[in-house]
């Protein structure tokens, strides 16, 4: 932790990059082992010892294919979209603590940030699908973006409910308010807590357009939307980002409720590579959670899931708002005056 | 809804749904003219797997027929067989064993708990749900695996001879399929807690695709798809044949017509398959399986004659036109997805396409059957 | 209002017990059979493509050449030709060909020989590059196995 | 139902009713009508509450129409020689036919199948389409037409439905061959 700026940023961004690639590829791994022993199958199991080294094997299939630009298409939207959506995810990793000192930059917004970032994806997803001129990429791309914008409401006054209850923006900061055991973490600031960590997951699932809520690629209604006419590493910069959004969901949830870095007890170290440890964790915990769901639930359609947002998810992420803003104005007059 | 789908300066696009395309089952095309994600118009274009059965039926002997019919729905194709002995059985005046009887009942109601199972795997597979896929698969093969020990194979059975069966069935398989009765009976609560119950699965079926009866009777749907808007009808009860009068069963009837209540007629006909297998197997009586006085060469009366059975589906019709001779001289098979498939054109207007899919995953599609 | 709450706990609650299914289903054992690694035994009565059936002493064909296979095969796939050997009674098969591609596997065949001459082979693994491959010398094959 | 239906049916001047025996024939009611009675009978079977189960045709070309004699119990059912003598009455050259046929059933538990069949000259198979009345027919009329090359005035589209686009072949005529 002696390294001047320069080298720090570049050995960070080395190492996002790295940690990007790798997860999205072990990823797709564990995710077809989940599917198979969910489904009574054991998933890929011939490339490696417990298929372990499929992903490279998938890798390798997927850069050596050509890359398709097919008739009609926009060339310039079509080849930047998957970027589009690959970039901000990377670069939301820059505020995300993995351990109590493991922060590319440690800056003041650093949720902010990193909302500011996912709202780009979208864009991603939607200049795919217009650029691709097929008509099942544009139906996917018109549905992720209404999806996208109907469920940043709920999530976002979930984090200003967040943001009210820590008064800071800053990740690491909130980490550190949440030490000392599993009882200070935010899951367990007050009994609206665990509503409030659904809503923000569900959002989640939602904005990162993972089932049930994968109406933007709905294979069996698109084909494969926004990515339908993708061939090659098209294809995979998009897999690859949209696992990248995957694990910062989780993460942000991990960081806002379940404590980052911080070791459930208090008696556990949570120092150095053992924050690092809890962090990952928690975080691979919530993407198996993710997993199990998407291979457990049928999808939803786009009315039901502005239903959802704007019938319930909406209204009861006002209340908690309005409630956790009364037990901190309120709670502290009641109890100073007696 | 349906005003939506209607403003008058609508802006439409032509969306071809197939030939190959995830949701449709087979190679069925649909030509859907939508107005953004509502359907302005539907058109089924058939015919990928035209084969025409009927015309191989005129150019070979009755019994060398009999392979044909396991090949027009190969999930139910047990069914097809039995309709198709049936009638010539009919026609011929031929008697046929009790065992024999019996035998079909339980192995044409095991194909329809075969073929029902993948149906249910393959609509939720519509509507995004992965995994009960697998776990129909898992049951489904273990009737598979039942079946082929006495036919001697998995899909295109041609088990049923005229006068009765080819081949008498095992101890082991009549001690199978109690296993297996008991089997299905524990994993079909999982398959209600997993999929019927659940709240998503619900929102997108309840009121989602409503045929009414009358609709049904004017395109002529029949089976499930007729049994989901309210009418008790199947020709198991109807036009009792085999040994059905004898087996205690109930017809699973929803009056809602959406695809929820087609969803529930098939989910209980399962429940009802078990029943009736396990009564026939309770009532299987001993003897031979092939009646004794089956001519060599069949040449029924001329004459047409009419037949139906109650398939996984619906109706399987089939008009035999015989003049006197050992070769039909036409076969007629009324398919029963052919007439449940002509009324999507007008079921799925003002629908949004994830609803007409579920719609059509719910009409319980097998299109060599459509095609045949 | 009282509805609208029902459906919110009974539907959350719908979804926790469908997770709870497939968690259920996720720490039981698989139950697919690892196939080039596993295989399975057809059952006795398996419909495989037919084979000739050799005389247990001699391993010749146990065929006499009647012609009832040929005759009873809906598609014609079936074509046997035989010879009377000078001095002999009895005709003796020269060629049993087989043509698979357009065999349906009925088993009409099998039924209609009344000399156990002709079994269904139970071979599931057929696969191969050219359709020719599937035209087969049943007689030949019967040789090679016994020979 | 039958005697109803019987009577019913005397109205449209029907060539032939004949009460058939279902447990050989699978059909309890046979009715031949002209052309010209088609759309009639499927308007009277429809307001009775009947379904049109299938619409479809047979060639009878150079062969007597095999049909029901009035009076079945006359026949001999079992004996094919007698059921070919009692074609039509003198023997001369068969005049050529194409016979379609309606099968219609009911739904409502009273078990009643009828088939209407009409039988039009081969050379000019024409007949007027019911799938106004039953849009259910509609397919079953364009298979009719695939297959036979009969053609159902009135009907809003004969192109092919499981033939090829670009079939101009009839295959189930039986002076086609493949």
């Amino acid at each position: 932790m002696t390294l001047t700026e320069p080298w720090r940023v570049l050995a960070f961004l080395v190492g996002i990059i790295a940690f990007v690639a790798l997860n999205a590829a072990y990823l797709v791994w564990l995710e077809r082992k989940v599917a198979g022993h969910i489904q009574g199958r054991i998933g890929p199991k011939e490339v490696g010892p417990f298929g372990l080294l499929q992903p490279l094997a998938d890798g390798i299939k997927l850069m050596s294919k050509q890359l398709l630009v097919p008739k009609g298409v926009d060339p310039l939207l079509f080849k930047v979209a998957p970027l589009l959506v690959l970039v901000p995810a990377v670069m939301s990793f820059v505020t995300i603590p993995f351990g109590e000192n493991l922060v590319a930059r440690n800056i003041d917004i650093g949720l902010l940030m990193i909302f500011a970032f996912a709202s780009v994806n979208v864009m991603g997803l939607l200049l795919g699908g217009w650029g691709s001129n097929n008509k099942y990429a544009v139906i996917s791309a018109a549905r992720a973006v209404s999806q996208n914008v109907a469920y940043e409401i709920p999530m976002l006054i979930t984090v200003v409910t967040m943001i009210m209850l820590t008064s800071t923006m800053n990740l690491n900061e909130m980490v550190i308010q949440q030490g000392g055991g599993i009882l200070n973490w935010h899951f367990f600031a007050n009994p609206l807590m665990p509503f409030a960590f659904l809503i923000f997951f569900v959002c989640a699932l939602a904005e990162t357009n993972r089932a049930p809520f994968d109406l933007g690629e709905a294979e069996s209604e698109l084909i494969a939307g926004f990515h339908t006419e993708y061939s090659g590493m098209g294809f995979g910069v998009f897999f690859m980002g949209e696992y990248a959004n995957i694990i910062i969901g989780c993460s942000l949830a991990v960081i806002l409720f379940l404590g980052g870095w911080q070791s459930p007890f208090e008696f556990l170290s949570d120092q150095g590579l053992w924050g690092v440890f809890w962090f990952l964790a928690k975080v691979y915990f919530l993407i198996f959670c993710v997993m199990w769901i998407r291979w457990t639930y049928p999808r939803t359609t786009l009315w039901g899931l502005l239903n959802l947002s704007w019938k319930i998810l909406i209204p009861i992420s006002l209340l908690i708002l309005l409630l956790t803003g009364a037990m901190i104005k309120v709670w502290p007059l009641i109890t100073g005056a007696s | 809804m349906n005003d939506l789908a209607r403003s008058p300066n609508q802006e439409t696009f032509v969306l071809n749904l197939g030939p190959q395309h995830p949701a449709t089952h087979g190679v069925l095309r649909v030509k859907l003219t939508m107005d953004g994600e509502y359907i302005v118009d539907a058109e089924p274009v058939l015919g990928y797997v035209h084969r025409m059965h009927e015309k191989m039926g005129e150019n070979r002997t009755w019994v060398q027929f009999m392979p044909n019919t396991a090949r027009l729905d190969y999930l139910g194709a047990l069914s097809y067989n039995h309709g198709y002995v049936k009638v010539v059985e009919q026609a011929m005046g031929l008697e046929v064993p009790e065992r024999a009887e019996y035998l079909r009942v339980i192995t044409v109601e095991l194909n329809r708990i075969a073929s029902h199972l993948l149906w249910f795997g393959a609509f939720v597979l519509d509507l995004g749900g992965f995994t009960p896929l697998l776990y129909a698969f898992d049951d489904r093969e273990h009737i598979l695996d039942l079946l082929e020990s006495v036919t001697g194979s998995r899909l295109t059975f041609c088990y049923y001879r005229f006068g009765g069966l080819c081949n008498d069935v095992d101890d082991d398989f009549l001690t199978g399929t109690r296993a297996f009765i008991k089997r299905l009976r524990k994993r079909l609560p999982d398959y209600h807690n997993l999929v019927t119950k659940n709240i998503i699965l619900i929102n997108r079926l309840k009121d989602v695709g409503v045929l009414s009866a009358e609709m049904c009777r004017k395109y002529g749907a029949t089976g499930p798809v007729l049994r989901g808007s309210g009418v008790d009808y199947d020709v198991r009860k109807n036009e009792p044949y085999s040994v059905y009068p004898e087996l205690d069963f109930e017809v699973p009837v929803y009056s809602e017509g959406d695809s929820m209540a087609r969803y529930m007629v098939r989910m209980d006909e399962i429940d009802q398959c078990l029943r009736i297998v396990e009564q026939a197997l309770d009532k299987l009586p001993e003897g031979p399986v092939m009646a004794e006085k089956v001519p060599k060469i069949l040449k029924p009366a001329a004459g047409d004659y009419y037949g139906a059975v109650e398939a996984a589906r619906g109706t399987f019709g089939i008009r035999i036109v015989s003049d006197g001779t050992n070769i039909p001289y036409r076969m007629k098979l009324r398919s029963p997805t052919f007439s449940n498939l002509s009324l999507y054109g007008e079921a799925s207007r003002g629908l949004l396409l994830p609803d007409a899919l579920a719609l059509m995953g719910s009409l319980d599609l097998v299109i060599p059957e459509i095609d045949r | 209002m009282s509805g609208y709450f029902k459906e919110l706990f009974g539907g959350t609650k719908s979804l926790f017990v469908g997770l709870g299914i497939t968690f259920k289903y996720m720490i039981k054992p698989v139950v697919t059979v690892q196939y080039p690694h596993e295989t399975l035994v057809m059952p006795p009565r398996f419909r495989g493509h037919i084979e000739l059936v050799g005389d247990e002493e001699t391993g010749a064909p146990k065929c006499v050449v009647c012609g009832m296979c040929q005759k009873a095969c809906p598609t014609n796939c079936i074509t046997l030709t035989g010879e009377k050997p000078e001095g002999g009674k009895k005709k003796v098969l020269t060629g049993y060909i087989l043509n698979f591609t357009t065999c349906s596997l009925c088993g009409l065949c099998v039924e209609s020989c009344k000399f156990d001459a002709i079994t269904f082979s139970r071979d599931y693994n057929l696969a191969g590059p050219r359709k020719d491959a599937y035209i087969f010398d049943l007689k030949k094959r019967l040789e090679e196995k016994s020979g | 139902m039958l005697s109803e239906l019987k009577s019913e049916f005397a109205s449209l001047a029907p060539l032939a009713v004949i009460e058939t025996d279902y447990k050989v024939k699978g059909y309890h009611l046979d009715v031949e009508v002209g052309p010209d009675r088609v759309v009639d009978a499927a308007e009277l079977l429809d307001r009775l509450g009947f379904f049109l189960e299938a619409i479809t045709g047979v060639d009878w070309l150079g062969k007597n129409p095999v049909g029901n004699q009035p009076d079945p119990v006359s026949v001999n059912e079992q004996d094919p020689e007698a059921a070919e003598a009692e074609g039509e009455a003198g023997s001369d050259a068969p005049a050529d036919k194409m016979e379609v046929v309606y099968d219609y059933n009911r739904t409502d538990g009273v078990l009643c199948r009828v088939v209407v069949r009409c039988r039009l000259d081969r050379a000019k198979p024409e007949l007027p389409t019911v799938s106004r009345l039953i849009p259910g027919a509609d397919w079953h009329e364009r298979e009719t037409h695939d297959f036979f090359g009969i053609i159902f005035t009135g009907h809003h589209d004969l192109s092919p439905l499981l033939l090829p686009e670009d079939a101009d072949f009839h295959p189930l005529r039986k002076d086609f061959k493949a």
